[in-house]
C-alpha cells in the first residue's frame, strides 16, 4: 500500500495562508492505515490549524471530512456539498488523491498535506518499510522474493557492492540489511544459489512508459 | 427523540456549606435537555435513593445526572437504582462535587460545582444504553506441563469437576521432582496415580503447543504428540511449565562429575551411601555466585546439606552471600543445621574455587572471622541458577503473552500476581513465574485453580456487549488495535462473505480504551468513554453559564 | 449445609479470601475487629520512585473497593469471634458485635457531628482516607453522653439521624459451611527494643512509621524539625531471626530497600545506609532493582548494638561492621527500625475458640506444609500473615488459596 | 481568538491518580479550584484530539496522571500516554503553544499529596502567560 | 616513458600501481607533483571517480594530466554518476586519448559523499559496466550499433576479500572474473591468510587473471579503528593495532609505512599474488618511502 508523512504545519499553513475557510479532506484507504491522513488525523490537524489561527488572531473556519477513497473521481464527488462553502481543500491523501479532487474540483485550489514516500508495508506496531518501486519489470521470482531494485540502496542487480558492512548490514545505513545477503541468505535455505550466480542484463528502466497508463483488454 | 435529562443534587446532609446550592440547581435547569433538577441531602441512603426514583418514574426522566460524592463510593448503587427505575443503567453520569470540589478547595466553589455538574450534563446526552448478555464458555481446561504444579492444578480441578488436558512436553509426568528428596515431600507418585485414575483428566505426554487462537472462554489451541497434531479448544490455561536449572561450571575452576557435582548427582549418592567405596570427609556447597537472587538453591542446598549430616556424616559447609531465609520455615532448617555442625561461611567478595591435588580448594574472605580462610572439600555441590524452561518464551509468543525481564512466564506487574497474566483466562503458577518455593507453587496452583472455577464453571459469563465496539463500516483493517491491545482481545472476524475486520471479545477486553485512542479510522467507540463522550465534557469547561 | 462461608479478618489476606468465595457465588460474612476493614496494607504507601517498585500496596484499595460493593458480601466491623459450634458443612458460629453508635450503613461522611462534638480530642473520629467502610467513629471513653452527661449535639445535628446512643453491643450467629482465618500479624513492638531508642528519639522511627508519613505526609521530613534527612539508616530484622522470632519476616529487607531507594529519589543527596544479617533479595522481579539501588545506597552487614542521641540532636549509631571486623559509631539524622512481623497476641483465645492449633513461633499451625491453608479442624482454613510472615502478594494468593480449599467444603455442601 | 481561561484539564486514570484526588479532598488538602479532572479507565484511554481540543476551548494546562511505569493495570496505558504526551507536545510546539502546558505525571492511589503539588506545580507554570 | 600497464601485467614479475586521488578544485598543480614524483616508480597511476561521492577534479581529466606527463593511467569508471549513454561516451573520448586501462567499479554511495540530495544513477552495476566495456572493445555499443573507430582496453575489476559475510560477495566477484577481466585490484588487506585464501578460490574460477593486493597506508591506531568501525570490508588486526599504538607520537605514520613495506615484500616473497596497489589516501608523497620499505 502507499505510505505517507504528514507535512510540517508551518509548510500547511504556508500553503493556506489567507483562507478563511478550508476543508481538510482525509482519505479512508492507504493514508488511514499508515497513521497518515484518516479521519484521526484529520481531527489533529485540523485543531492545530485552529489553535493556531486563533492563536495568531486570524479567523479559520474548517469543514472535516474524511472518505473511503480520494483516488476515485465518484468517491470525491461525497465531497461536492462541502467544497461548495469553502474557499480551499487540503487533502490529507497520497499525491493520487490529491491530484484526483484536484481535477474534480477544477475552481478550487488544492493543497495537499502529506508527503507521499513510497510503496511499503507494516513492519509493526506504527512502522513501514519500503518494498516496491513499480519497476514494471519484477524479478522477485529470481531474488527470492527480495526486492533489489528498491531494497538495495542502489538498486544493484548481479549482487552486493563492497559497501556491505560487518554482518551484513548496507554502507549507508547499519540499521537496513544489506538486501544481497537477504536474498543470499534466502536463496541458500532454498538451495538456489545457482540464481544468484547468474548474470543479469543491465534493467529495461523503460519498461513502463512514463506516465504509466494501463488498459486493461476487454473481453 | 428528544433526551429527558434529570439533575440530582446532593449537598451531603447540608454539610457541603461551600457550594451554593440554590444556585447551582437555577443555573443547571438552563443547560440543554436537562427537565428537572432536584435538590437532596442523603441521595446515598435508601430513603434518597426512593425519592430519586419516583422522581425519575414521574418525571419520564431518560439520562440521570448526580452531582454528589466520589462515584467511588456509590456509583454501583446509583446503577442498580436506575435498573430498578427501568433505566438503562448505563444512563449515569456523575459529578464529584464533594471529593473533588467542596472538599478539596477553600471558600466558594460554586462556580466549580456547576461547571462540574454541566460536565456531567453535557456527557450524559452521549450517553447510549448496554446490554448485559450471557456468552458461553468451554469448561476444559488446557494445563501446560506435567510436573508437581502441573498435576496439582489438574487433580484440583477435577475435584471441582472440570475437565483438564494434561499436556507435558517429557515422557512421563513427574517433572524436576521426580526422584527428589523435598521438604516438604512432595507425593509425585501418588499424584501421578490418581491422575491415571481419574477420568477428567487426559494426559498427553511428549506433546507440545503449536498454534493458539481465539480468547478466554474458547481457545483454539494445536497440540502436536508425536506427528499427530490434534486442535482442541479450552475455556482456560494453565501454564505450569517449571524451570531449567542451570550449572554454570564457569563460575568454578573445576571439572564438573568430579570435584563439581549436580544436586542431581548428589541425591543419588544419599540415595545409596553403601555404594560409595570411600565416604567423603568434606563436603562443601557454593550459593550466591551464579545468582545472587534466587530462594530454591538455598533451599535444596539446606536440605542437602542436613542429608549429608545425617546418611555421610561429613563435614559440612555452606559458603553464601546472604542466606535466603524468606520462605516457609527456612530460617528453622538453617539453625537445625547449624545444630548439627554445617558450617556457614559468608562472603563479599565470590571465593576463590580451584582443584589441588584430587581435592577442592575454597578460598574466601570469611566476613565473620574477618580473614581469609582456605578450606577443602571432597566435592562441592554446584549451585543451581533457577532459569525459566526450554521454549518458555515460544510458547508465551503463541499465546501471545508477555515474559518478564528475565525471560519467565507472566510480566513483573503487581496487578498480575499472583496468578494471571495480562490476558484473561490464562494463569501462570509455579517455578514457571520465577523461583517459587513448593509451598508457594501449592499456593500458586491454588488461587489458578479457583479463578478457573470462578471463570468457567458457570459456563457461561456475563459482559456488557460491546461496551468498546469496532464499527465494521469505519474498520479499515490496519491491525493496529490487534497489535496494541494489551490483553489479546481483539482479532479478525469476517463480517460478511468476503471482507474481515476487527472485532473485541466482549469478554476477554478489560476495557483501556488504548484501542479506541490509537484507532486511526476512529472505528473504535467505547461507551462511556467514547470520543464524544470525552469531549463533551471538555467542550464543557469553562463555559460562562 | 451450609453454602454461606466467614471470613475472620478484613486484612488483604481476609479480603481476597472473601472475595473469590463470594465471586464464586458464596454468601459471605467478613468479620473485623476494626471499624473499618484493609488492616495494615490499608494505611501502606506507594514505594515507587518514577517507576513501580512493586511494592504490591496500590492494588489493595481496588480490593477494599470491591469488597465493600460485593453484592454477597456483608461486612461486619468491630466484630469479633465469640463461639463456635457445630463442624465442617455447619458451622454456626456467635459473633459479638460492638454497639453501632454511627452505624455505617447510615453515616454519609458528612462529619457534621465531629464538628459539633464539645469533647477535646474529639469524642467523634473521622474515618482515615483510606477507610472502609468511610464513615464516623464514637469512641465511648470519651463521649459525653456514654460518660451519663447529657449531650445530644451531635445525634440532633446528624442529617440522616444515625446516631444511636442506645446501641447495645449484638450478638449474631452465623451458619456458614466453612471458614477462613485472616486475623493478620501484630507489627513487633520496637521499644522491646530499648537500646535503639524507639520511643525515647523522635527520629528513629519504624518501617511501619515510615508507610505512615509517607501515606499521609507524602515526603519524609525529620520529625524533630521538618527538616530534610541527609543521613538515614536502616536496621534490619528488628524482631525477627532472634531468640524469640524464629523466622524471617520476609517483608522487611524488601520495604527497606524500596524506601531507601524512595528516600534517596525524593531528595538525592541524602545519603542511606542499611544494617543488615542476610539481605532477602530474591522474589520475581527485584533482583535488577536491587541491583539498581547498590549503586546510590550503602549496604552495611552487621546490626547496631545501641543508638544514642548526641546533643546536636542527631542520633549516634554503634555498631559492628562485620566485613571489616570493627565496632564503629557513625550519626544519622534518620535510624528506621524494619520492624518484623510477629503473631497476633490475641491468636491463643481466636485458637482455643476454634479449636485449631498454634504454632511455636505463635502463628495458627498449618496441618501439612503442603498445604498451608488446612488447619487440624476440618472446614477452618488459614490465610495470610495468621499463619505465617508473608507479603501483600503472597498473603493474597494465600488467601484465594484457602478461599478454594473453602470452595471445595461448600461445593460438597451444595 | 478563543476566549482563554485558566482551567487545568487534568485526566485521571480511575485506578490511581482519581483515587489520590478523592483521598486528597477528604484529607481537606486544598488546592487550586481551576482543575477539572475527567476520569478515564486507563490514562492510556487518552487521545490526542481529547488534548488538542482542550487547548482549543482555551484550558492553561492539560495533565495527564496515570499510574507509575510498571504498575499500569494494562501494562502499557501509562508508557502510551507518556509518549503520546510527547508527539502532543511536539503539536503543540507547531502552533506555538508553550510545551510546559501539557505534562504527564505519575501517582498512586495513595499520593495525595504528590497529586496536589502536581496540580500547584501546573497552576504556577501556567499562571504567567 | 613508463611501459603499457597491460604489458606490465603479462610480463613484470611483480606489479605496483599507485592510487592518484584528484582534489577539489581546477588547481592542479599538487596533482602534478605526484604524478612526477610517482609516473617512474611505480607500472601505472590509478584515478578515483568522484572517490566516496564527493564531487572532484575528474577521472578522466587527471588521466589525461597522467598521459601529458608520461606517466601510465588507470581510469576509474563508477556507475554513480553517469547513465550508459554517458559512460560510454567517456570511454570512447579516453581511448582516443590514450587511456587505455579502466577500472570497473560499483561506486561509493551518494549518502557519503558532499552532494546527498544527488540523483544516483547505478543505471548498470559494476558486472555490467564490465560487460559493456567488452561490447566497446568488440566494436560495438551495448545495444549493437557498429562504432566508427574501436576501443581496446584493458579491463579491471575490484573485490574486497574481507568482506563479512563474504559468501555474497565472492559470488559478485565470480561474475566480474565470469565477465572477463584482465587484472582485480583488492580492498586493503591486512590479513594475509586470509588474502591468501582469497586468491586460491580467485585461481579456482580464473587462474590467468592478474591480482593486485590493495595496500592502504595506515597512519596511526585511530586511524586503524576507525576503518575497521567505519569503513567497510576493510579490516585491521589487532596486534597492528597495538604496534601502531606503541609507535612514539608523530611516529604513527612511519610504523605505518613500515606495516606496509613488510606487507608488499611478503606479498612479493611468497609470490601470494601478482602485485600490490598502494593506496596512501592524502599522502601520495609518501608512496616512494614505502617502495623503498618494500625493497621495490
Amino acid at each position: 500500500m502507499i505510505i505517507a508523512e504528514r507535512k510540517p504545519l508551518e509548510e500547511i499553513r504556508g500553503m493556506i495562508a489567507g483562507y478563511k475557510k478550508i476543508l481538510v479532506a482525509g482519505c479512508g484507504t492507504c493514508v488511514t492505515i499508515c497513521w497518515a491522513g484518516g479521519e484521526k488525523e484529520v481531527g489533529i490537524l485540523s485543531s492545530q490549524l485552529r489553535l493556531a489561527s486563533s492563536g495568531e488572531g486570524t479567523e479559520l473556519s474548517i469543514v472535516e471530512a474524511c472518505i473511503e477513497r480520494q483516488c476515485e473521481k465518484e468517491m470525491v464527488e461525497e465531497l461536492r456539498d462541502k467544497v461548495q462553502d469553502v474557499e480551499a481543500i487540503v487533502s490529507m491523501a497520497c499525491g493520487i488523491g490529491v491530484q484526483t479532487i484536484a481535477d474534480v474540483f477544477e475552481e478550487k485550489p488544492v493543497f495537499p498535506a502529506l508527503n507521499t514516500t513510497f510503496m511499503g508495508m507494516p513492519e509493526a506496531e506504527g512502522v513501514w518499510t519500503e518494498k516496491c518501486r513499480s519497476c514494471g519489470d519484477c524479478m522477485l521470482y529470481w531474488t527470492g522474493g527480495i526486492c533489489p531494485v528498491v531494497r538495495c540502496a542502489k538498486g544493484l542487480l548481479n549482487g552486493p557492492c563492497g559497501g556491505t558492512r560487518k554482518g551484513g548490514s548496507c554502507e549507508i545505513d547499519p540499521e537496513k540489511d544489506c538486501a544481497w545477503v537477504l536474498i543470499y541468505r534466502r536463496l541458500e535455505k532454498q538451495g538456489r544459489l545457482d540464481l544468484m550466480r547468474k548474470y543479469y542484463e543491465p534493467k529495461n528502466y523503460r519498461a513502463v512508459k512514463r506516465p504509466g497508463k494501463i488498459e486493461a483488454l476487454k473481453a | 427523540m428528544q433526551i429527558r435529562i434529570g439533575v440530582f443534587l446532593c449537598d451531603c446532609g447540608k454539610s457541603l456549606s461551600n457550594i451554593d446550592f440554590p444556585k447551582v440547581s437555577e443555573r443547571a435547569e438552563k443547560l440543554q435537555d436537562v427537565v428537572h433538577v432536584g435538590l437532596h441531602s442523603n441521595l446515598c441512603l435508601k430513603e434518597g435513593i426512593e425519592e430519586m426514583l419516583s422522581t425519575i418514574r414521574d418525571g419520564a426522566i431518560d439520562r440521570v445526572v448526580i452531582a454528589a460524592c466520589s462515584p467511588k463510593l456509590k456509583e454501583d448503587a446509583f446503577r442498580n437504582a436506575l435498573e430498578e427505575a427501568g433505566l438503562n443503567s448505563n444512563f449515569l453520569s456523575l459529578a464529584n462535587i464533594r471529593e473533588q470540589c467542596s472538599w478539596a478547595h477553600e471558600g466558594d466553589v460554586t462556580e466549580k460545582a456547576l461547571e462540574l455538574t454541566a460536565m456531567a450534563v453535557e456527557r450524559a446526552r452521549f450517553l447510549k444504553p448496554l446490554v448485559k448478555k450471557d456468552v458461553p464458555v468451554n469448561k476444559e481446561v488446557l494445563v501446560v506441563g506435567g510436573g508437581f504444579a502441573g498435576m496439582k492444578v489438574a487433580l484440583d480441578l477435577a475435584n471441582l469437576g472440570l475437565r483438564t488436558t494434561l499436556v507435558e512436553r517429557g515422557l512421563a509426568l513427574g517433572g524436576r521432582l521426580e526422584g527428589f528428596e523435598t521438604n516438604p515431600a512432595v507425593p509425585i507418585n501418588s499424584m501421578r496415580k490418581a491422575i491415571e485414575e481419574n477420568r477428567d483428566i487426559e494426559v498427553l505426554t511428549s506433546a507440545e503447543l503449536t498454534r493458539g487462537e481465539g480468547e478466554v472462554g474458547d481457545f483454539s489451541i494445536r497440540i502436536k504428540k508425536g506427528d499427530e497434531e490434534l486442535s482442541r479448544s479450552f475455556g482456560a490455561i494453565i501454564f505450569a511449565t517449571g524451570y531449567r536449572p542451570e550449572i554454570s561450571p564457569g563460575d568454578f575452576q573445576l571439572r564438573p562429575g568430579v570435584n563439581l557435582i549436580s544436586q542431581e548427582k548428589l541425591t543419588e549418592i544419599l540415595k545409596a551411601p553403601e555404594r560409595l567405596e570411600l565416604r567423603p570427609k568434606t563436603i562443601g556447597f557454593v550459593l550466591d555466585v551464579s545468582d545472587e537472587n534466587c530462594r530454591l538453591p538455598t533451599l535444596s542446598a539446606l536440605n542437602d546439606a542436613l542429608a549429608v549430616k545425617e546418611r555421610l556424616g561429613s563435614e559440612v559447609y555452606v559458603f553464601c552471600k546472604s542466606l535466603k531465609v524468606d520462605s516457609e520455615g527456612v530460617e528453622e532448617v538453617y539453625r537445625e543445621a547449624r545444630d548439627r555442625g554445617v558450617v556457614f561461611v559468608k562472603f563479599e567478595e565470590r571465593p576463590r574455587i580451584c582443584s589441588e591435588d584430587g581435592r577442592v580448594k575454597v578460598e574466601l574472605n570469611d566476613i565473620l572471622l574477618g580473614d581469609e580462610i582456605t578450606v577443602f572439600c571432597d566435592f562441592l555441590v554446584a549451585e543451581e541458577r533457577i532459569m525459566p524452561s526450554e521454549g518458555t518464551e515460544a510458547l508465551s509468543s503463541i499465546l501471545k503473552m508477555r515474559i518478564d525481564s528475565r525471560g519467565f512466564c507472566q510480566d513483573e506487574n503487581v496487578h498480575l500476581y499472583p496468578v494471571s497474566c495480562e490476558r484473561k483466562g490464562i494463569f501462570c503458577v509455579g517455578a514457571c513465574r520465577g523461583d517459587l518455593d513448593i509451598a508457594r507453587a501449592s499456593t500458586d496452583v491454588a488461587s489458578a485453580v479457583l479463578s478457573t472455577y470462578e471463570l468457567l464453571a458457570p459456563g457461561t459469563a456475563i459482559v456488557e456487549a460491546e461496551r468498546v465496539k469496532v464499527d465494521p463500516e469505519k474498520c479499515r483493517v490496519c491491525l493496529t488495535c490487534i497489535r496494541v491491545c494489551p490483553h489479546g482481545a481483539i482479532r479478525l472476524v469476517r463480517v460478511d462473505t468476503e471482507r474481515e475486520v476487527a472485532q473485541i471479545s466482549d469478554l476477554a477486553c478489560e476495557g483501556c480504551g488504548i484501542c479506541a485512542a490509537i484507532c486511526p479510522a476512529k472505528a473504535i467507540d467505547f461507551e462511556g468513554y467514547g470520543d464524544e463522550q470525552i469531549l463533551a465534557e471538555v467542550q464543557a469547561i469553562g463555559e460562562s453559564l | 449445609m451450609e453454602t454461606s462461608s466467614l471470613v475472620i479478618g478484613g486484612g488483604v489476606a481476609g479480603v481476597a479470601a472473601a472475595l473469590a468465595l463470594a465471586d464464586n457465588g458464596s454468601q459471605v460474612y467478613l468479620i473485623e475487629t476494626e471499624p473499618s476493614i484493609g488492616g495494615w496494607a490499608a494505611s501502606f504507601c506507594c514505594k515507587a520512585t518514577d517507576v513501580c517498585t512493586k511494592c504490591s500496596v496500590c492494588v489493595v484499595p481496588q480490593k477494599l473497593q470491591q469488597v465493600a460493593i460485593h453484592p454477597h458480601i456483608s461486612i461486619l466491623t468491630d466484630s469479633m469471634v465469640a463461639g463456635l459450634s457445630g463442624g465442617i458443612g455447619n458451622f454456626k458460629v456467635e459473633v459479638l458485635q460492638k454497639p453501632q453508635y454511627i452505624p455505617p450503613e447510615r453515616c454519609i461522611a458528612c462529619g457534621m457531628c465531629a464538628e459539633v462534638c464539645p469533647t477535646e480530642p474529639k469524642a467523634i473520629r473521622s474515618p482515615s482516607p483510606e477507610a472502609v467502610p468511610y464513615s464516623y467513629v464514637l469512641d465511648e471513653s470519651r463521649c459525653l453522653r456514654l460518660k451519663g452527661e447529657t449531650c445530644d449535639l451531635c445525634r440532633d445535628i446528624c442529617p440522616t439521624n444515625a446516631i444511636d446512643f442506645n446501641h447495645e453491643p449484638e450478638k449474631k450467629e452465623l451458619g456458614v459451611g466453612a471458614i477462613i482465618v485472616a486475623t493478620g500479624f501484630e507489627v513487633f513492638d520496637a521499644r522491646e527494643m530499648g537500646c535503639l531508642g524507639y520511643g525515647r528519639y523522635p527520629n528513629v522511627l519504624t518501617g511501619l512509621d515510615l508507610e505512615r508519613i509517607f501515606n499521609r505526609e507524602g515526603y519524609l521530613k525529620l520529625p524533630s524539625n521538618g527538616k530534610d534527612p541527609k543521613k538515614v539508616a536502616f536496621v534490619q530484622c528488628i524482631g525477627s531471626r532472634d531468640e524469640s522470632h524464629g523466622y524471617c519476616s520476609q517483608v522487611c529487607c524488601k520495604y527497606a530497600i524500596r524506601f531507601a531507594r524512595l528516600i534517596k529519589y525524593q531528595n538525592p543527596n541524602a545519603e542511606v545506609t542499611i544494617f543488615y544479617i542476610d539481605l532477602q533479595t530474591a522474589g520475581k522481579g527485584f533482583a535488577q532493582f536491587y541491583e539498581e539501588c547498590q549503586k546510590n545506597i550503602r549496604f552495611v552487614r552487621g546490626l547496631p548494638v545501641e543508638v544514642l542521641g548526641t546533643s546536636s540532636g542527631e542520633l549516634e549509631v554503634r555498631f559492628e561492621n562485620i566485613s571489616e571486623g570493627t565496632v564503629k559509631r557513625e550519626t544519622f539524622d534518620v535510624v528506621a527500625l524494619s520492624v518484623g512481623i510477629s503473631p497476633k497476641k490475641d491468636s491463643w483465645d481466636l485458637a482455643r475458640t476454634l479449636g485449631i492449633n498454634l504454632g511455636e513461633c505463635g502463628f495458627f499451625d498449618a496441618k501439612e506444609p503442603l498445604n498451608s491453608n488446612e488447619t487440624n479442624v476440618e472446614g477452618i482454613f488459614l490465610a495470610g500473615t495468621c499463619q505465617g510472615p508473608r507479603d501483600i502478594p503472597d498473603s493474597i494468593a494465600h488467601g484465594m488459596a484457602a478461599a478454594q480449599s473453602a470452595m471445595e467444603v461448600l461445593e460438597r455442601c451444595k | 481568538m478563543i476566549r482563554g481561561n485558566n482551567k487545568i484539564v487534568a485526566f485521571c486514570c480511575e485506578n490511581s491518580a482519581y483515587l489520590a484526588a478523592d483521598k486528597a479532598g477528604r484529607m481537606r488538602l486544598h488546592y487550586p479550584d481551576n482543575v477539572r479532572i475527567i476520569r478515564v479507565p486507563c490514562v492510556g484511554r487518552v487521545d490526542l484530539i481529547h488534548i488538542l481540543k482542550a487547548f482549543e476551548k482555551g484550558a492553561a494546562g492539560v495533565l495527564l496522571i496515570g499510574c507509575h511505569e510498571g504498575a499500569c493495570q494494562h501494562l502499557t496505558g501509562n508508557t502510551r500516554a507518556k509518549e503520546r504526551a510527547a508527539y502532543a507536545r511536539n503539536l503543540l510546539k507547531e502552533v506555538g503553544i508553550d510545551e510546559a502546558r501539557l505534562r504527564m505525571a505519575n501517582i498512586a492511589p495513595d499520593m495525595a499529596q504528590q497529586f496536589v503539588r502536581e496540580i500547584e506545580d501546573m497552576t504556577e507554570k501556567t499562571k504567567e502567560r | 616513458m613508463a611501459k603499457p600497464f597491460r604489458e606490465a601485467l603479462k610480463t613484470k614479475e611483480f606489479v605496483v600501481t599507485a592510487e592518484a586521488g584528484p582534489g577539489k578544485g581546477s588547481n592542479v598543480a599538487k596533482m602534478v607533483e605526484h604524478i612526477e614524483l610517482l609516473k617512474d616508480r611505480v607500472d601505472g597511476l590509478n584515478v578515483t571517480d568522484n572517490q566516496s561521492a564527493v564531487m572532484r577534479y575528474p577521472s578522466l581529466g587527471t588521466c589525461l594530466l597522467i598521459k601529458e606527463h608520461g606517466g601510465e593511467p588507470v581510469l576509474q569508471i563508477t556507475c554513480r554518476d553517469r547513465n550508459r549513454l554517458a559512460i560510454q561516451a567517456d570511454l570512447l573520448f579516453a581511448y582516443s586519448r590514450g587511456i587505455d586501462n579502466v577500472l570497473c567499479l560499483t561506486g561509493d554511495s551518494v549518502d557519503v559523499g558532499d552532494h546527498k540530495e544527488a540523483m544516483p544513477v547505478f543505471d548498470l552495476d559494476s558486472v555490467q559496466l564490465i560487460h559493456l566495456v567488452h561490447a566497446l572493445n568488440s566494436g560495438k555499443d551495448m545495444v549493437g550499433n557498429e562504432l566508427d573507430g574501436g576501443v581496446d582496453f584493458c579491463i579491471g575489476a575490484s573485490a574486497t576479500p574481507s568482506a563479512d559475510p563474504i559468501e555474497p560477495q565472492l559470488i559478485k566477484f565470480e561474475k566480474k572474473l565470469g565477465a572477463g577481466v584482465d587484472f582485480i585490484q583488492t580492498q586493503a588487506i591486512y590479513d594475509l591468510d586470509e588474502f591468501k585464501r582469497f586468491v586460491e578460490h580467485a585461481r579456482k574460477t580464473d587462474a590467468k587473471v592478474k591480482i593486485l593486493a590493495g595496500i592502504v597506508l595506515l597512519v596511526g591506531a585511530k586511524m586503524a579503528t576507525y576503518m575497521n568501525e567505519n569503513v567497510p570490508g576493510i579490516y585491521v588486526p589487532q596486534y597492528l593495532i597495538d604496534e601502531l599504538a606503541q609507535a612514539p607520537k608523530g611516529k604513527g605514520i612511519a610504523t605505518g609505512i613500515e606495516i606496509a613495506g613488510r606487507l608488499i615484500r611478503q606479498i612479493k616473497e611468497e609470490r601470494i599474488c601478482d602485485g600490490v596497489h598502494i593506496m596512501a589516501i592524502g599522502r601520495e608523497e609518501r608512496v616512494p618511502e614505502i617502495l623503498e620499505a618494500a625493497g621495490l
